[in-house]
């Protein structure tokens, strides 16, 4: 497999956006991958589900949609909801674990759930979820270097607030290597990315 | 000559389209922006509206759109180059301006971010049906240049291109992006100041009583002025003559319009720019542009996997048309096969300029969304096996 | 005007009024709570559907019925009703959580 | 669960004129457009107006989809054009009332030219602007009332052009009836549009509305509750006070009222007079057979 | 149903074009005009203001075209029959409204009176260069109806023919005159108002509960109510579900402009009307229509008395365009000759619908006055001579 | 012949800033453009402004034709957009003296929305506005002047609207300088012109000049020389009076005078002080380096 | 000869277009003829050359555009230099003889000159000048008869002017008798219209 | 003011000033003749070749030179010069009737 296909939903407002943004950044200019991002809006502008589709691959991108997503990244019921039967036999699933009930889990996937909002409030700013999911996803899938992440991470997230954010990707990160050793819902960790040829 | 560094952002970024289009903006010298708020296009202005004080540009947020697409033009007449952003509704209410454009010699960029359609329609999803109104939308005859991205990076290059060819034939450019590839992100690599081509205004080095304001040179482009500097010209969208003087008469309509038309059909091989991928053996030819030319790509390559010759042929400067190459691989194809997010655009072109030689079968999409892959590749397995027109 | 404390606020302890909220349509904005005159809400524990806290009434006794919450609210998710001998009117019956 | 009694949600006294089955709305928490609407509702069920003869029409907008919401005769027409969509309707049928519901955005950014000339004709439209300092729809840009140095997201750096005063523009260029309150205010919003809804000729209420999500947080002005808050404490109420004096800036104080209230015959009334007087008995009436009761 | 009298001005009247429209206007039993004066057109307006308030009728003179072109809509919802009328610059300032009209099923009638373009123009004299904006004007997928009288009489006729149109399929239809046609003088008959044919509006009958506003028949049309009625319908510019509320997804997109564009699509035989004149055994057929078509008309007699097999076919009704006509010519015919007042832009068409059978042969003209009949002449007897496609 | 000298006619002061070649202009016999243009090329020599730097721009109308008979560069733009495409020149070029040179269906009628919005903004532009109550180009049709009952040859049976009082208007929408003279007030115009062109910000002079052609006659003014004796016998001296009270109908009195004079910081000044205030050192200046002088 | 061709040209402002509308006006609808008038302007709106076209047929008329009149009608000496070239060999020219020098007349026209202003000024108004010249175009021409010209001015000027724009009428018509007796300038009177068949 | 007639009206009968005129450019509007404050302009007889009457001086001594008839002249037709010594400036010998 040449590509690798992830998705992140959500509800406006939790910065799935943004998230997917940092991630994207992270593996286009850190790890010399070839990126496309697409994000669909819900219909109405504003507290409505949207979502992030991330391609990532060796070669030039032609075709930006996702197939049937890698790994998927859920943080509302509704986003499990749509997104979650369309996941590839043996994907990753990644989830809020307080805002969705991973239920039913379609067949081979394996889950990982991280309690973001929780761990957000601990540094006092809930707003900081979204980087809390993208350290818990890259200590999980391994896409990219944490060093990468993390400078994505500073150049994306709104001046004067890097540390914040920094903090809240580690604690996503340490939970994420934490989850990783505890094993997946199924018990059964994530292989090496087939495209980052790292764990 | 060379592009003013303080405008180039050099280096590698991971924009989408519409930020991706500011930064071309600015590469190619562009100081001024005139707009009004749309979805999906009002990125490319509040980018602008962040960098432009700093580089010594501006951001002005106009009234509305019929403001913002004249505001430019006083903006290039006092020596500025200057573009203007919108979407559909906008984009129609710029109409007469465009023509103002035309009719005035006034190089100025538009960028049309087409959302779904007609009227109010599909805010925030994508559409591509405003094309043959980027060609016809303004009353009277004239001639301009379209281009349709197809990624963030072409609307990086593509926006410095629009920007150049608006200066060399003193003409509005449009960039018709879409909401797809405005909205997507990719690495977009820009390159330094001192590898950008950046085309100067044509100023004339003519003295005041020699220099002709509307007189031609062999290409059909007139030098120009701006205000300012003691010319003292006048510039009026009525029918004038090469002083620039109001001339209401058949001789000069017809000398001028003719002109303005000539300075692009004349030099339409030189404006036209396509892509072609696996059309050398095609049977099969697909005809897409902006985002639509990504999903058909991948529709053509799954019919070569199916064993169907199939190519992709897209334009980059849709108007003028790329007339020649369809009229030759017309005479040589079995079918066209025509992926855009509308009912029947570009297709009709395709139709005309194969001149019945192949048949032209449109995969239409009402908008909001790309097509899938799916829908082409049945289409072009289609007429691998069939000779029948079905439009 | 709004601001003043209507005469019905002091602690007469008789129930003359009540709210009917609309708990799904609920985003939380706290208006009814903040300009509720006597006072006698507060944001519910619990989440909407929607992912909010909705109000609930802190003290029966004290609602007026006024129905200001009924006008500040921008989802249309509560509105007073004045009671007559403390009862709801006959046909106030239906679940008020309704979605 | 905590709604002490169960009580009939159609009785909301909103639900009357509310096309609840589009519930929920689009706006955001704390966004006080609803809020308007209830008052809305509210001046309409005591205008005891036959609601069938009542058309609302709107621009495009997050003010703008308030057309959607009523269950009224209701027209979401095109950005900034709701007053001339309105003249039409009015003129082919004088016996609708109609109510031009929209943003300042709307109403005075892109339809400003509407707005003065519907003012100078003095058609009977009411028209309700709800200001919120921005244009909320399409994400928060600088508006034609975003007050200088306000942040906005086409002026990063501080708005560098003055809001327009509305209640000023609308009484120059010839409104009959000019009024400004807050979402604060809401039983006076209620009182102004029933007397809006009686008066004669062009009306003018401006709403100051909380826009958390794309003014208020970026203005730190906090959530809607805060900005609520906020235009309570700010507002003065100026019955009667000169236009001239009620503009609004960043900071300081909102002038509140009724400002305007004047006698003026209305287009049409002069329109009547003037054809009747010198057409005589040939005057055939205005667009006339198009309207049964 | 039959003219209402009392907007009928029955007898033989000598009246210009212009003149002529406003009365057909109020036979066909518009009430409402609304406009903002611009030449060539405001004669008709300026008419409809001495008429309309003898026959229960009012012309409001707007701010600008986009109050004019939305105030006959807001008229049209409130029960009137309503038109507006324009040229050249007002007519691109209507584009954003032909399209919210389309979108909304608004039946409305606009007048453009041509004037010589792109811009100012040639603000006194002739064109016939908007004829492809008439189409395509708009952004985003709709179809529309335009009709192009050739005289007074037609101006009259066709303008009813239009009202009634716009009913029938509840589109925007416009009356694509132009100056010359607006300015000419000639005698026009107006028969008694039991003889004229006048569409109602197609109002439903069902009661409000189970009124679906957008709805279609199998025509594609649906049935319409007007506001105070107490159906408290709504209607938005948005892509909107049947019931006619906005509804922001890709299959309500789909739906609803599909339908838009079918609606028109596939009545399109029974909408197209051309008039043919020696068609029948030519060798040449020139296409034109409007002021030129008689022009042109000369010009096939004068072919014919030099021998020449030239024949006429006068589009009557413009947009939908005479596809099926135009191809099954192409196969017998030797070439088609195109004469309109622009550089080419019904000959485009004419060349699409040839599909390569014969060739399209354009006499441009920049406008400003007709084509002598020489010019049309000179290309029909080359024509006649050879086959080579000279475009 | 009956000149009693022969002098050089390029003496004529007018020559100067005219493009002689183009006369006779386009104008009827006793319309006012002209002499408006007499009193401008006065000021404009005694401003001793370089005239290279001194830009002119137009939109439709007889009135939108000043542009081209005067030897500046000037621009004929489209009907309405005079003021927005000045805004884009002067904001690009802020050394170009921009004066709009318009009439007031032009300005106020299909313009009013960036009149209003220009002065609102305080941009340093120069508007005159002829005000001949009509739309004389295009035939004599209302316009947003025609008083009521007024005749044009779309009010047929009197003019129904009335008509704005731009003064109020410009006023009201944030115009710093607000003047009035009649065409038969020659002195005054070329002195206000003169102050005009000094002053920083939005300037708007009225100048109500005849149209007999297409006013006067209908409306039993008479020819040119007999609105003009009706100007000057209406006029009333009212310098700083309110602007609310200079309204004009189609008998009566015809404040004249200048209205409003005030300070407040130009577009430009408020845009360098914010930028430059928020963005310190980072900020490049406006469009700065379009503008070798 | 199934159509004959008619010119009226002269300064704006002169109601050459009035005159020619109410000339066809009595051609079309009281003389039961095809009629077609085209009018232009000068390039500019105002004060300039206008001109109005005519044609007259038994049969419908497709081209309304004259070839070369066969009557041209000149009120000012504008008029007559440029449109005189073109008329017809043996047409017929009427001109405002104070207005308009008929010099050089072209080859076997024949010229009746009427001193319309001076007969509309005898009347009191300058401006009924034009149908001074529609009488005086009635007498000589014998192209419509007299009735159906008075009724088609009745019907063409303003409300209220009637009397005083027949008045003018009359006098031109009578000063075309007297003109038609003395004859041409070449002495030779015009013959009868081919195609209405009465003198 | 304009309406205000300058003291140099009064007859001193001293050539001050004069007007220049370009008979084709005018239009016969009479504005010079009316606003000239000494009264010292009239209609000529003649037509111009546009057809009007210019004016023409009547009183050669009492024209002040004031220009007022200039800054009237709607077709910039007329102007008015200061004579010195009564005298035209040296330079005032281009014919006045250029067309
Ligand atoms: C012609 C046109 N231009 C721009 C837009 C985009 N647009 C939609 S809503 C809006 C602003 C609305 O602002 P406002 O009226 O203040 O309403 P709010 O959303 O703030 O309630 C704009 C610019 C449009 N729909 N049509
Ligand atoms: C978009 C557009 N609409 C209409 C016109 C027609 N038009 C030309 S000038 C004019 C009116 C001019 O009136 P005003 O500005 O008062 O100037 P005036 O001619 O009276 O001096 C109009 C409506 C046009 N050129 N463009
Ligand atoms: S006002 Fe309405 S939306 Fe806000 S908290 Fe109260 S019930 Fe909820
Ligand atoms: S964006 Fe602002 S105006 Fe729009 S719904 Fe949200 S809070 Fe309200
Ligand atoms: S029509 Fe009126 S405004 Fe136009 S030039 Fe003539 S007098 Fe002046
Ligand atoms: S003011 Fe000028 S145009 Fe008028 S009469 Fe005097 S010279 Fe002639």
């Amino acid at each position: 497999m040449s590509q690798i296909e992830i998705q992140l939903g959500g509800l406006g407002g939790q910065g799935v956006v943004l998230a997917g943004m940092t991630l994207g950044r992270g593996l286009a200019l850190y790890e010399e991958l070839h990126v496309s991002l697409t994000q669909s809006f819900g219909p109405e502008a504003r507290g409505s589900a949207c979502n992030v589709q991330i391609i990532a691959a060796r070669a030039p991108i032609f075709y930006p949609y996702l197939e049937r997503p890698d790994i998927l990244v859920t943080l509302s019921q509704g986003a499990f909801r749509r997104f979650a039967p369309g996941l590839k036999d043996g994907g990753l699933l990644l989830f809020e674990e307080e805002l969705v009930k991973a239920e039913p889990l379609p067949n081979g996937v394996r889950a990982y759930g991280v309690p973001a909002t929780r761990l957000a409030e601990e540094l006092g700013r809930k707003m900081v979820m979204n980087m809390v999911v993208l350290g818990f996803f890259t200590a999980v899938t391994g896409l990219l270097r944490p060093e990468s992440a993390r400078r994505a991470v500073s150049e994306s997230v709104p001046r004067g607030t890097e540390a914040l954010n920094l903090a809240a990707f580690e604690k996503g990160y340490t939970c994420g290597l934490e989850r990783l050793t505890a094993g997946t819902r199924e018990g059964i960790r994530v292989c090496s990315s087939p495209i980052s040829g790292r764990s | 000559m060379k592009a003013d560094p303080i405008g180039v952002l050099t280096g590698t970024h991971f924009f989408d389209g519409d930020h991706a289009c500011c930064e071309g903006a600015l590469a190619a010298g562009c100081r001024f922006a005139a707009g009004y708020p749309i979805t999906p296009s009002t990125e490319i202005v509040e980018r602008f509206a962040q960098r432009a004080p700093l580089v010594g540009g501006m951001f002005l947020q106009m009234e509305d759109e019929l403001a913002a697409s004249i505001a430019i033009q006083g903006a290039v007449w006092a020596g500025a180059k200057a573009f203007t952003v919108t979407s559909g509704p906008g984009f129609s209410l710029m109409m007469e301006h465009i023509g103002f454009a035309a009719m005035t010699e006034t190089p100025c960029v538009i960028v049309n971010v087409q959302r779904g359609g007609p009227s109010t329609g599909l805010p925030t999803l994508p559409g591509q049906a405003d094309m043959m109104q980027a060609r016809w939308g303004s009353h009277g005859d004239y001639e301009l240049i379209a281009l349709a991205p197809s990624s963030p990076q072409e609307c990086f290059d593509l926006t410095i291109h629009a920007f150049n060819l608006a200066e060399q034939y003193r003409v509005p450019v449009l960039v018709m992006m879409d909401e797809c590839v405005g909205h997507m992100t990719e690495k977009v690599v820009i390159p330094p100041a001192s590898e950008i081509e950046v085309a100067p205004r044509r100023y004339t080095r003519l003295p005041r009583g020699e220099y002709v304001p509307f007189h031609a040179g062999p290409d059909g482009v007139p030098e120009m002025v701006r205000a300012g500097e003691g010319y003292r010209i006048h510039v009026t969208g009525m029918t004038h003559d090469e002083q620039g003087f109001p001339a209401p008469t058949v001789e000069a309509q017809q000398k001028l319009v003719q002109r303005l038309v000539e300075k692009i059909r004349r030099n339409a091989e030189a404006i036209v720019r396509y892509e072609e991928t696996g059309v050398e053996d095609a049977e099969v030819v697909v005809v897409a542009y902006g985002i639509t030319a990504r999903v058909a790509r991948r529709a053509v390559e799954l019919a070569r996997q199916q064993g169907v010759r199939a190519g992709l042929l897209r334009p980059v400067v849709v108007w003028p048309f790329p007339e020649n190459r369809i009229a030759e691989l017309a005479r040589r194809v079995r079918a066209f096969v025509v992926a855009e997010m509308n009912l029947g655009q570009i297709a009709l072109e395709v139709e005309r300029c194969s001149a019945g030689n192949a048949p032209t079968v449109l995969v239409p999409h009402g908008g909001g969304a790309v097509h899938h892959p799916e829908e082409i590749l049945e289409v072009i397995l289609a007429q691998a096996r069939t000779e029948e027109v079905l439009r | 005007m709004p601001e003043e404390a209507p005469p019905e606020a002091k602690k007469t302890k008789k129930v003359r009024g009540t709210v009917v909220i609309n708990l799904a349509r609920c985003k939380g904005c706290g208006f009814c709570i903040a300009f509720c005159p006597p006072q006698v809400l507060e944001f519910a524990e619990d989440y909407n559907p929607q992912g909010y806290h909705p109000p609930r009434l802190t003290d029966p006794d004290g609602c007026t019925g006024c129905d200001l919450c009924g006008l500040y609210c921008p989802d249309f998710a509560i509105y007073g009703i004045m009671l007559k001998n403390g009862a709801p009117p006959s046909a106030a019956r239906e679940k008020s959580d309704e979605s | 669960m905590s709604a002490p009694v169960e009580a009939p949600l159609a009785a909301n006294p909103v639900e009357a004129v509310l096309r609840s089955f589009r519930m929920p709305h689009i706006w955001c928490p704390g966004c006080g457009i609803g809020t308007t609407v209830n008052c809305f509702a509210r001046a309409l069920e005591q205008s005891k107006l036959n609601l069938d003869k009542v058309v609302v029409v709107s621009g495009i907008g997050c003010s703008g989809r308030v057309a959607g919401y009523l269950d009224l005769d209701s027209f979401h027409t095109t950005h900034g054009r709701a007053i001339p969509f309105a003249t039409g309707m009015k003129i082919a049928n004088p016996k609708l009332t109609v109510v031009v519901y929209s943003g300042d955005g709307d109403l005075v950014g892109i339809g400003g030219n509407h707005f003065i000339h519907a003012a100078r004709r003095n058609l009977d439209l009411k028209v309700i602007c709800i200001n919120n300092f921005t244009y909320g729809m399409t994400g928060g840009q600088m508006g034609p009332t975003t007050p200088v140095s306000a942040l906005s997201s086409t002026t990063p750096f501080g708005c560098f052009e003055p809001g327009f005063n509305l209640p000023h523009l609308a009484e120059s260029a010839g409104a009959v009836y000019v009024a400004r309150w807050t979402t604060y205010h809401v039983r006076q919003l209620a009182h102004t549009m029933g007397e809006m809804l009686r008066k004669n000729g062009f009306s003018f209420l401006e709403i100051i509305s909380p826009c958390p999500t794309l003014y208020g947080q970026r203005n730190r002005l906090g959530d809607g509750l805060a900005m609520m808050k906020h235009f309570k404490q700010q507002s003065v109420l100026r019955h009667g006070a000169p236009t001239k004096e009620v503009g609004i800036e960043l900071q300081g104080p909102i002038a509140v009222g009724k400002f305007v209230d004047i006698e003026r015959p209305s287009f049409l009334d002069v329109m009547n007079e003037q054809l009747g007087r010198t057409l005589e008995a040939e005057y055939a009436g205005c667009v006339k057979d198009h309207v049964p009761d």
